[in-house]
């Protein structure tokens, strides 16, 4: 079972959080994100996600080896994303962060989700009744920063 | 290397720039002592419809992210990351 | 599917999630409690939990609602405690906390498990080889503080 | 209520208390107007196992967690509550 994977397949939770499985895990906190039917009041159909799976596999490795260096009670980090058309409501990514107690795991998992929307090469792709738009946080698609 | 040699690398697109060009990917020959910035504008001359991803665009060689000084080598993999949007 | 309950069997935390759902999620945190199998260096041969069900859901239906004039928002909560014995490695609790967007789930699950160790009449029973003792955080069996 | 009425409440143990006592529940009459003091008194003079519990007592009455001075009323369900450990 890969720690850190891209993947067509349906996600789940339990799976992902069994792929951060420790011996002495107290407390696994779960990052889920979901395909959204909306937009800046547009309403979007579904979702198509492309990556370059080598790298973005890569990327997420060194999200883990990053948590472990900034918060060492962190035991172990697993990151799944679903590539392909999502639809809405679907799971896109998971998340999972363990820990013998809790007090790190929130703070840790926050930070894997931001790093993932900065340096994980995946691209997000909006499909409209009226059209269809690649989405970046904060760039839209002709590369304007919003 | 003397100065009329020259190198293969290939190059990967995705998204917005990849469907403008319409290929994932392609073979380049460059003189040797190339960096990423000169494939960069060879790009742009050669494919103008890439002219308007390049002002954010990201480049990873062989899988890890560079600046666009670094030097290519024959049989690099380069990768020109539009601005990401995971999750 | 109740939004908080207690019960007898085993936790899955797809199922907690998708009791957080709601249209317009985009984002879900999930804390997951685990069995440990070690306690200040002693080893744990496993759990006992025992609650008062009724008030214990009345009191995890409170910290929804807690959540909801903290974060307006946050959309949903569901918590699910699983009592009886509880072999090590086994999910304990799971909390899922639903939003939009992801600015917010992280406080507020860590809010929800706080909470649930405060004013969720739930009570944890270690088994040893060699005795037993029932442990709160901060306060042992005689009620002494620690 | 005259000066000699009794109410009935229904009390509730867990945990290190209840297996103290050997009991999860009991019925107990006590006089009209007392408080939850009052009757978490008159347990600890009956049944002496429960004294080195009380000290951390929580009690809820009717699911609610309430204060020593709440005065109960006929049918009330009241629970002994020891530091909670859940999660």
């Amino acid at each position: 079972m890969k720690r850190f994977q891209i993947t067509t397949d349906p996600l789940s939770v339990d799976d992902v959080t069994a792929r951060a499985a420790h011996p002495a895990a107290g407390a696994v906190t779960t990052f889920v994100g979901l395909a959204r039917g909306e937009t800046d009041g547009r309403e979007v159909r579904y979702l198509e996600y492309e990556a370059y799976p080598d790298m973005a596999e890569r990327q997420m490795r060194q999200i883990g080896d990053e948590i472990r260096d900034r918060w060492p009670t962190i035991l172990e980090t697993a990151i799944v994303h679903r590539i392909g058309r999502l639809q809405i409501g679907q799971v896109i990514v998971v998340i999972a962060v363990s820990s013998a107690h809790r007090q790190d795991v929130f703070s840790a998992t926050h930070y894997a989700i931001d790093r993932l929307k900065q340096i994980v090469p995946i691209w997000k792709k909006e499909v409209f009744t009226d059209g269809e738009e690649w989405r970046s946080e904060g760039v839209d698609e002709q590369g304007h920063g919003s | 290397m003397g100065e009329n040699e020259h190198i293969r690398v290939r190059v990967k697109f995705f998204a917005a720039p990849r469907e403008a060009l319409g290929t994932d990917e392609m073979e380049i020959e460059i003189p040797a002592g190339s960096t990423v910035r000169d494939l960069i504008d060879r790009l742009r001359r050669e494919h103008p419809v890439l002219d308007s991803y390049t002002r954010f665009l990201s480049v990873a060689v062989n899988r890890a992210y560079v600046g666009m000084g670094t030097e290519l080598r024959d049989g690099d993999v380069v990768a020109c990351l539009p601005p990401v949007g995971g999750g």
